[in-house]
């Protein structure tokens, strides 16, 4: 019985990585739930925007890197974070601009634009590979860890250890920022307001003087900063890699809908449901038993085998739309 | 709306017209030898044969997203799904596999599949206290007992033999039956989806089946005992002659020589020619029968329901059920399409379902097409997976056009060799192109 | 939208893809042209020989003329398709006119596109959807005084003043309310602006006779303060009783026009649009 | 005809119907009035099975309906009307009305492939009928015309057409009038009016034009709050104190303002 | 004669970032050949390249057509297994064209009828797997977790690991699937850190999911001593893990000899990474194809396809990296060689290489060859 070391093994295996990981989705999810919310369609293109956002992110770290530039302990990337956003909303407005726009005005239905943004969604997957390649990247430096697991272990004594990397303390740190940040633009500001308004009633909105161009260059800019720094962080955390930006995709939709679309708490709920399910469900619990002294009998104690382990997040996405149609908050802050 | 009336007019020669410039592509990519096209008639019977699979796709696609308006993002698993079927019917027996478990997964599966009907038949009858427990019992029994049964059976076939087969085997049967029989796995498939996911109150389709594609891909990926896995079953039977067979056929040999065509080319034309008519007949009979549907009250009603589901509820017609109907053909539509690939690959290796590649692509197939029309969507299937496979070479060149001012360095360097990627560039632009000029596709519905 | 539209949907309701709620109708992101000068002698608000449609469609309008006063209250009226929401609609800029002017307060406002018409001092309050329902009641208002940089607290307990029930229901979300409460808060959204001419579509359609008697008792206390009202009704003869001017339009064009109370003295009149 | 017992339907945690007792007569043609979100449309929704009730029963002809979904109440012979017109928008006025009829061969696959012949001839049948309809509805000229380019008041007349394809028994009408001209309103009250004498419909009709309800229906049956308040005919229905408090209001009071 | 030279990978697709490195290895040695003037009295080499995308048989399998009809005599390629098999049934043996893959593993290829138009300069994965077994137990491991990319490379080398170190008394805790370029790993490294071990076999490729359950391993402190195979050796593992690896064991398909030292230089004069997987293999096939046509003096493959184990093999003398020029010579003359190559290549029955293998294990921070098997 030694329930320290079981707790350490809990909090080191399954609750730093899910609660990074979810932060990750969550901030995915919050840029997907926004432009369904006022743009009105699922933006398959997410993904692979990150992608192109995290791109120009690390051609400016780089460039700050050989200007010798440092933040100490935190990554450089941080510092060039707002040339990917800059970049990132330059590049989405013209894609505004270019495509989608023109379905605005047409008032054609949003599924048009969701096809639309299929389109897009190849070409800036071609875009990105031709600008940075096809290579995994990392970018981070500064300090790796904030705890590593030696010395854990040496402070400790305990038999376990217990790692808390920089990048995910970052992480968790940054959503929680951007997520306050959003909530509070969205409800105090006027034009947090007018894009809730918009969302709301497009007509009215612009009955009132709303400037709906206006409404749609910020949602985009807003988006595309959520993107940037989604993508960043989740690629300071594991290592940049386009492909890899198309696979989050799934996860990062499941986790919006079982929040409930058009919602940003759901997003964020949602993002720390799945990744804390995925992980949590497809966790052998034995090493936790042995500290707790149940016996085992040799099982791993593993519900589901990781292979399907993403199936985890459709069962719970489908129990959640069974019960809660409208996902666990209903999808209309936004 | 006022400013649709132009665009409602579409000349009947348009389909034609565009079948016949399709036509014209694959000839010169037959005949004519420059930057453009390769000449060879071998390339293109097969970029032909992989056009009309592909156009039996965006058919199925085309059946659900065309004529009810169910957005399916799963269209991989029920490909893979359908592919599964001539692992399973046409490739030989593992000797021992049964014995060895075979019977035992069997019944495991029935016992699995048994467990949950029970269950939703106890969620649906109990009522109160009981109902909770009394279906969490069904369940966790169920469970048990089906890994009780399953596990073992599977170590055991895994175990037979695994350098080389490890899996249950086929049953030896031609391989033409098992596109029927693809076509049933996808529709069963299909129904468990759509009963789920069709009857949630918002309907949830898109991303229920973005999420079952995954499943079923990773279960073809991990079940070994079922297709191997990803260790791949090589060697499916073919209902055609083998090329290396016609070479070594005197009569064949005659016959090439009488044609003037080097023998290689020959026996390749002919077995694809032998291919591209299987896949026609099927090609041409689904249309048939989708037009014939189509065109009467069972498409009105359809239209009905598209156009407005309350209504069409209120007038009688049961819009989940039919929902489920023409999701439920649509994937069987898509489940042949799987056997024919695997079939025409010879080749089942899970690891190349991927989701950009089939779901999005077909779905590029049906949009470019004309949803809604089954001869668009076969022309959309056909000339899409034409401009896919060409784009392969023709990205390349293009770069190397585009960069042919460029001064050589690190930038030219950097661009030719990510010249590969203009593949996806390019498609993203003919579906966004068409889309802006021609929305309702290339051959829109009348 | 409908389905022959080549840029519609296919019917298609799926929630995980697409969010039908609050979509609009109208391009927002139109420009405004420049303000030219109006006529003497001209109402408060003239809509003069308007002619127009929507989009490439054919005419709607043709030859219509509307106007109101300070201090007025104008109703039209006329059978269904008629076009009276699309002449407010061209009097607001929804729609582009191909002949005729839009003049306010001595400014031809014709190429103005509606935000700025909102700026120029017009209040509108459309037949449907005029409400943003996940918005609390205090928001709506809020969102009414949106281009308003001074304080606002005034102009909304004038509101509450109004509509008492409002204050009440201040933290509730407007979509929550009923019909008639509705209609209170898209009235008082538009007076949130500090208009100084208000348009109403049809705002009594299916309020039940006492909020309809309320919400005209409303209408004629703020046209008295000298706000002039523009409405457009289908309750026409309880609309004739409290006009001061009077439409009909037939097809897109003036067919009778007067004080209320001539109206509905002519019994053809009566006969053939006010349902005798 | 239909009997509601002590309905309640809630949404979240209000109650939108509250205990709704009442009868439809068979050959009657009933109002329901009352104030705004008194819970009329919902009570509709509920007997209509677009909405499952949260408790009591519904009966038809002696029949316990509660819970059924809307296609299989038109089979029973319960029709409805929406209160926003819901017509197939892309199709013709006559499609609308050809595509009603249920059991029709050519709406199963395979007799699509096999029964050509047998869908060629209902297909006539069903034409000559649908024609038959809004011949009598007026608007036989405009057949061909896409139903989506009707006005408001014709898309009303054709959801009143679709309910005479078949042979309804009871037919629910949601504020046909709401937004429609009165003199159009008039001339489907007498379209109401011979249906339910020349074919024996009954009707439940919504609607806040007290004009309308006096000329057309007998009895009238009031709801507020999600329950019944009151019941009779017409007139006595007028002169009720409380539902003229709830609902039917004491007229203008600023007519004092009003220009002469 | 120009003569064409397919180059037929994966250069789009999940192991698009590997593919580069593999054409520049291939080209290095047409470029080679074709600069030294000597082959077929005078003949060029073009490397024209098609996409294999690796996952899609079908897209493999129409490029491949293509570079049929463009004219190619034989192909280096293709890159992946799976597409590899396709596109050798329906093109290469239909068409009777020459392909030599460097990297297709699967044990499957071995027992194709490939009408001796397959071959490979890579081990077939039943070798690599019992060699890795034997290297743990020498270094006194008794329990390993496997985690293996999901494919049949991954899945086919844990397969024959785990079988030959149970064999040989090991414990297997866990074998568990990885795909690669997944969002996240800390489930399967909490799975795998669950079910413990000695250390941990990463059968992966080190761009991919294979870096990534590392990296996560190496975090959260679940292991700190690996067993990487063939896809994870490179210069990449040192360059991200270096000495937090310490001590772990590297095993991949070479030879001793200084083949691969003269390729590293070639490589480095050229400019692309040599280390990269597969691109010595990439050379010699490329290499092989030539040397064979060259043996038989014409560039049809019918002819050279029965030169190439000839070539591979002893008797001979032996030919490097950038002794091309030579090797050539000698073919004209007449002579027998014997292809050494950058992966040291000996061919044998059905056309594969024959798997030597070099154990290298990691020591301040860098790959130190320990000995050859
Ligand atoms: N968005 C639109 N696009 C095209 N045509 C339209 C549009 N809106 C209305 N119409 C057409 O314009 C005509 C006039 O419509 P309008 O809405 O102005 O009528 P109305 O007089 O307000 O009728 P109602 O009393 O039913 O509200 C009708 O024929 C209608 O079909
Ligand atoms: N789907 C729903 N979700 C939540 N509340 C609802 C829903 N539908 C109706 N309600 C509420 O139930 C109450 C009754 O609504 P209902 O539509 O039945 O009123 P009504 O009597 O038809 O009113 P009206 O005459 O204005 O049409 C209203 O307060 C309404 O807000
Ligand atoms: C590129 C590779 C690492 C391929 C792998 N050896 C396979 O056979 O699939
Ligand atoms: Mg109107
Ligand atoms: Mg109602």
């Amino acid at each position: 019985m030694d329930i320290l070391n079981a707790l350490v093994a809990f909090l080191n295996f399954v609750f730093i990585p899910a609660a990074a990981y979810g932060a990750q989705l969550a901030l995915g999810a919050l840029g997907i739930t926004l432009i369904y919310g006022i743009l009105r369609f699922s933006n398959f293109a997410h993904g692979d925007t990150m992608a192109f956002g995290t791109a120009i992110t690390i051609i400016a770290t780089w460039a700050l890197q050989s200007l010798g530039v440092s933040l100490g302990p935190l990554p450089v990337a941080l510092l060039a974070l707002p040339f990917g956003i800059i970049g990132c909303a330059i590049m989405v407005l013209a894609t505004d601009r270019v495509v989608y726009r023109f379905y605005r005005r047409k008032k054609s239905d949003p599924i048009i634009l969701v096809m639309a943004s299929v389109g897009v969604m190849f070409v800036t997957n071609g875009l990105t590979r031709l600008l940075i390649g096809v290579d995994e990247i990392r970018f981070a430096d500064g300090a790796r860890f904030v705890i590593d697991v030696r010395s854990f272990r040496e402070w400790s004594g305990l038999s376990e250890g217990l790692a808390l990397r920089t990048t995910q303390v970052i992480t968790v740190v940054m959503a929680v920022l951007v997520v306050w940040a959003l909530f509070w633009f969205l409800n105090r500001t006027k034009s947090g307001k007018a894009m809730r308004a918009y969302s709301d009633n497009e007509d009215l909105a612009l009955l009132s003087g709303i400037d709906p161009d206006r409404v749609v260059r910020l949602t985009w800019i807003i988006a595309a900063a959520l993107m940037t720094i989604a993508g960043t962080l989740y690629g300071l955390d594991k290592a940049f890699k386009p492909f890899n930006y198309f696979q989050i995709l799934l996860p990062i939709f499941a986790a919006a809908i079982v929040g409930g679309l058009g919602s940003p708490i759901g997003a964020i709920a949602g993002g720390f449901i799945v990744a804390f399910s995925e992980v949590a469900i497809t966790y052998p619990w034995k090493k936790v038993a042995d500290h707790l002294g149940i016996e085992t009998g040799g099982s791993l104690l593993q519900l589901l085998s990781t292979e399907y382990k993403f199936a985890v997040s459709f069962v719970i996405l489908i129990i959640v739309l069974l019960f809660r149609p409208t996902g666990l908050f209903r999808g209309k802050s936004v | 709306m006022a400013t649709t009336r132009q665009a409602e007019r579409s000349s009947p020669w348009r389909a034609p017209i565009l079948f016949g410039v399709l036509a014209l592509l694959f000839v010169l990519e037959g005949t004519t030898r420059n930057a453009l096209f390769s000449g060879s008639w071998n390339t293109s019977l097969a970029i032909l044969n992989m056009g009309i699979i592909s156009a039996v796709m965006a058919l199925g696609l085309n059946m659900q997203w065309g004529y009810a308006g169910l957005f399916n993002s799963g269209v991989v698993g029920f490909l893979a799904i359908g592919g599964l079927a001539p692992v399973l019917i046409s490739v030989a027996p593992v000797e021992g596999s049964w014995s060895a478990g075979g019977m035992r997964v069997a019944v495991a599966l029935i016992v699995g599949l048994g467990t949950l009907f029970l269950a939703s038949y106890t969620w649906r009858k109990l009522r109160g206290t009981w109902r909770v427990p009394a279906l969490l019992a069904v369940l966790i029994i169920g469970f048990a007992l089906y890994r009780w049964l399953f596990d073992p059976a599977v170590m055991a076939i895994e175990a037979n033999q695994a350098a080389q087969y490890g899996n249950l085997g086929g049953l030896g049967l031609p391989v033409l039956l098992s596109w029927p029989v693809g076509a049933l796995f996808a529709a069963a498939a299909a129904w468990g989806v759509g009963k789920v996911a069709l009857g949630l109150r918002s309907d949830y389709l898109a991303i229920a089946t973005l999420g079952i594609g995954e499943i079923i891909v990773a279960v073809l990926k991990n079940e070994e005992w079922l297709a191997r896995g990803v260790k791949n079953v090589t060697s499916i039977p073919r209902p055609v002659p083998y090329e290396i067979q016609l070479q070594q056929d005197p009569e064949f040999v005659a016959r090439a020589a009488s044609w003037g065509i080097p023998l290689a080319e020959a026996s390749g034309i002919w077995v694809k020619l032998a291919y591209a008519g299987l896949f026609s007949v099927v090609l041409i009979a689904l249309i048939l029968l989708a037009e014939l549907s189509l065109k009467s009250p069972w498409g009105r009603m359809m239209r009905a329901i598209r156009d407005n589901e309350v209504a069409a509820d209120a007038m009688g017609k049961d819009v989940t059920g039919r929902h489920l109907q023409v999701f439920v053909i649509g994937c069987a539509v898509m489940g042949l399409a799987g056997a024919m690939m695997i079939t025409h690959d010879g080749l089942m290796a899970p690891t190349q379902y991927n989701p950009l590649r089939y779901t999005f692509l077909v779905w590029v197939m049906v949009v470019v097409g004309g949803s809604g029309n089954n001869w668009g969507a076969a022309l959309g299937g056909i000339l899409i997976w034409f401009l896919w496979t060409k784009a392969e070479s023709w990205g390349p060149q293009l770069i190397a056009l585009l960069t042919s001012p460029l001064p050589a360095g690190a930038l030219k360097q950097h661009l030719m060799e990510s010249a590969a990627h203009m593949r996806f560039i390019a498609m993203g632009a003919v579906l966004l192109l068409v889309l802006r000029f021609s929305p309702r596709g290339l051959v829109p519905e009348k | 939208m409908s389905d022959s539209d080549p840029f519609s949907g296919r019917g298609n309701r799926d929630r995980s893809i697409v969010n039908p709620h609050g979509r609009g109708q109208v391009d927002g992101e139109r420009r405004s042209g420049p303000v030219g000068p109006g006529r003497p002698d001209d109402p408060f608000l003239i809509g003069e020989n308007m002619t127009g449609g929507y989009g490439k469609g054919p005419d709607i309008l043709h030859d219509c003329t509307i106007a109101v006063e300070k201090g007025q209250i104008a109703v039209i009226v006329g059978p269904n398709g008629a076009g009276k929401s699309t002449a407010m609609k061209a009097l607001f800029g929804m729609l582009e006119l191909r002949q005729g002017s839009v003049r306010l307060n001595g400014k031809d406002i014709t190429q103005l596109n509606p935000q700025d018409r909102v700026k120029a001092g017009m209040g509108f309050v459309p037949q449907v959807n005029n409400i943003f329902p996940s918005m609390t009641v205090e928001e709506n208002l809020e969102m009414g005084a949106f281009i308003r940089e001074d304080d606002i607290r005034e102009t909304m307990a004038q509101v509450f003043d109004l509509f008492p029930i409002l204050k009440d229901k201040r933290r509730q979300a407007a979509g929550e309310l009923s019909g008639g409460q509705r209609q209170q808060v898209a009235v008082g959204r538009s007076l949130m602006t500090r208009p100084s001419l208000l348009m109403l579509d049809e705002p009594t359609a299916g309020v039940s006779p006492i909020v309809m008697d309320e919400l005209f008792d409303r209408i004629i206390e703020i046209a008295r303060t000298g706000l002039p009202v523009l409405m457009v009704e289908q309750n026409a003869k309880q609309a004739m009783n409290i006009a001061d001017k009077a439409y009909v339009l037939v097809q897109g064009a003036n067919a009778h026009t007067g004080t209320g109370q001539e109206l509905m003295a002519n019994p053809e009149v009566r006969r053939t649009f006010l349902g005798g | 005809m239909i009997r509601v017992e002590n309905l309640h339907k809630k949404f979240g945690g209000f109650s939108a119907v509250d205990g709704a007792s009442l009868r439809i007569e068979t050959g009657s043609i009933t109002g329901l009035i009352g104030p705004n979100g008194a819970g009329k449309s919902t009570l509709f929704n509920v007997i209509a099975g677009v909405h499952k009730p949260t408790s009591g029963r519904v009966w038809m002809d002696g029949e316990d309906i509660t819970g059924l979904a809307p296609h299989q109440l038109f089979h029973k012979g319960l029709l409805r009307t929406f209160q926003l017109a819901h017509e197939f928008s892309s199709m013709t006025v006559r499609e609308n009305l050809m595509m009603v009829p249920a059991g029709q061969t050519g709406e199963t696959l395979i007799s699509t492939w096999f029964a050509r012949h047998r869908i060629r001839a209902e297909e006539r049948a069903l034409r000559e009928r649908a024609d038959e309809v809004l011949n009598f509805l007026t608007i036989g000229h405009l057949a061909e015309e896409r139903a989506g380019n009707l006005s408001g008041g014709q898309k009303k007349l054709l959801e009143l057409g679709r309910t005479m394809m078949v042979d309804a028994k009871i037919v629910f009408l949601d504020e046909v009038g709401a937004g429609v001209n009165r003199t159009l309103l008039m001339t489907i009250a007498d379209a109401i009016v011979r249906l339910n004498k020349e074919r024996g419909y009954t009707f439940c009709v919504i609607e806040h034009d007290m004009d309308f309800i006096g000329k057309l229906c007998d009895p009238v049956i009031v709801m507020a709050e999600g329950k019944v308040l009151a019941q009779g005919s017409a007139d006595s229905i007028m002169q009720n104190e409380a539902v003229i408090e709830a609902y039917l209001g004491r007229g203008l009071k600023n007519k004092d303002m009003v220009s002469a | 004669e120009e003569v064409k030279l397919g180059l037929h990978l994966g250069f789009t697709g999940p192991l698009e970032s590997m593919a580069p490195n593999i054409a520049a290895g291939a080209e290095a040695a047409a470029k080679e050949i074709s600069e030294s003037g000597k082959f077929l009295d005078g003949s060029t080499v073009v490397t024209p390249r098609s996409d294999t995308t690796c996952i899609d048989a079908a897209a493999s399998v129409s490029a491949a057509e293509r570079q049929v009809a463009d004219g190619v005599r034989a192909m280096v390629g293709g890159q992946c297994s799976g597409e590899t098999i396709a596109t050798l049934e329906k093109v290469a043996i239909p068409n009777g064209v020459l392909m030599i893959s460097p990297s297709a593993t699967s044990p499957a290829l071995s027992t194709i009828d490939d009408q001796n138009l397959f071959y490979r300069t890579s081990p077939s994965d039943a070798r690599q797997g019992e060699v890795m077994a034997e290297l743990a137990k020498a270094q006194g491991i008794e329990s390993v977790a496997i985690t293996y990319t999901n494919n049949d490379y991954g899945k086919g080398l844990a397969d024959s690991f785990q079988a030959a170190f149970e064999k040989q008394g090991g414990t297997v805790t866990t074998s568990s699937a990885h795909d690669d370029g997944k969002a996240d790993y800390s489930a399967e490294v909490a799975a795998l850190a669950s079910a413990g071990g000695d250390a941990l076999a990463v059968v992966g490729y080190v761009d991919q999911g294979g870096s990534g359950v590392t990296r996560a391993s190496l975090d959260t402190g679940a292991f700190d001593k690996f067993i990487f195979p063939d896809g994870m050796i490179g210069q990449e593992l040192v360059d991200r893990f270096g000495s937090e690896i310490e001590g772990s064991i590297g095993i991949n398909p070479a030879a001793e000899g200084d083949g691969r030292d003269r390729f590293e230089e070639l490589a480095k004069e050229a400019g692309f990474d040599a280390s990269g997987p597969y691109s010595a293999e990439a050379y010699d096939a490329a290499a092989l194809i030539l040397l064979s046509m060259q043996a038989a003096g014409s560039s049809d493959p019918a002819a050279a396809k029965e030169k190439v184990m000839e070539v591979a093999n002893a008797p001979g003398e032996q030919i490097l990296p950038g002794e091309l020029a030579k090797g050539l010579e000698l073919l004209a003359a007449g002579e027998d060689i014997d292809y050494v190559g950058a992966s040291s290549v000996e061919l044998v029955e059905p056309g594969e290489s024959a798997g030597s293998y070099r154990e290298t294990t990691i020591k301040d921070g860098k790959l130190e060859v320990v000995a050859y098997h």
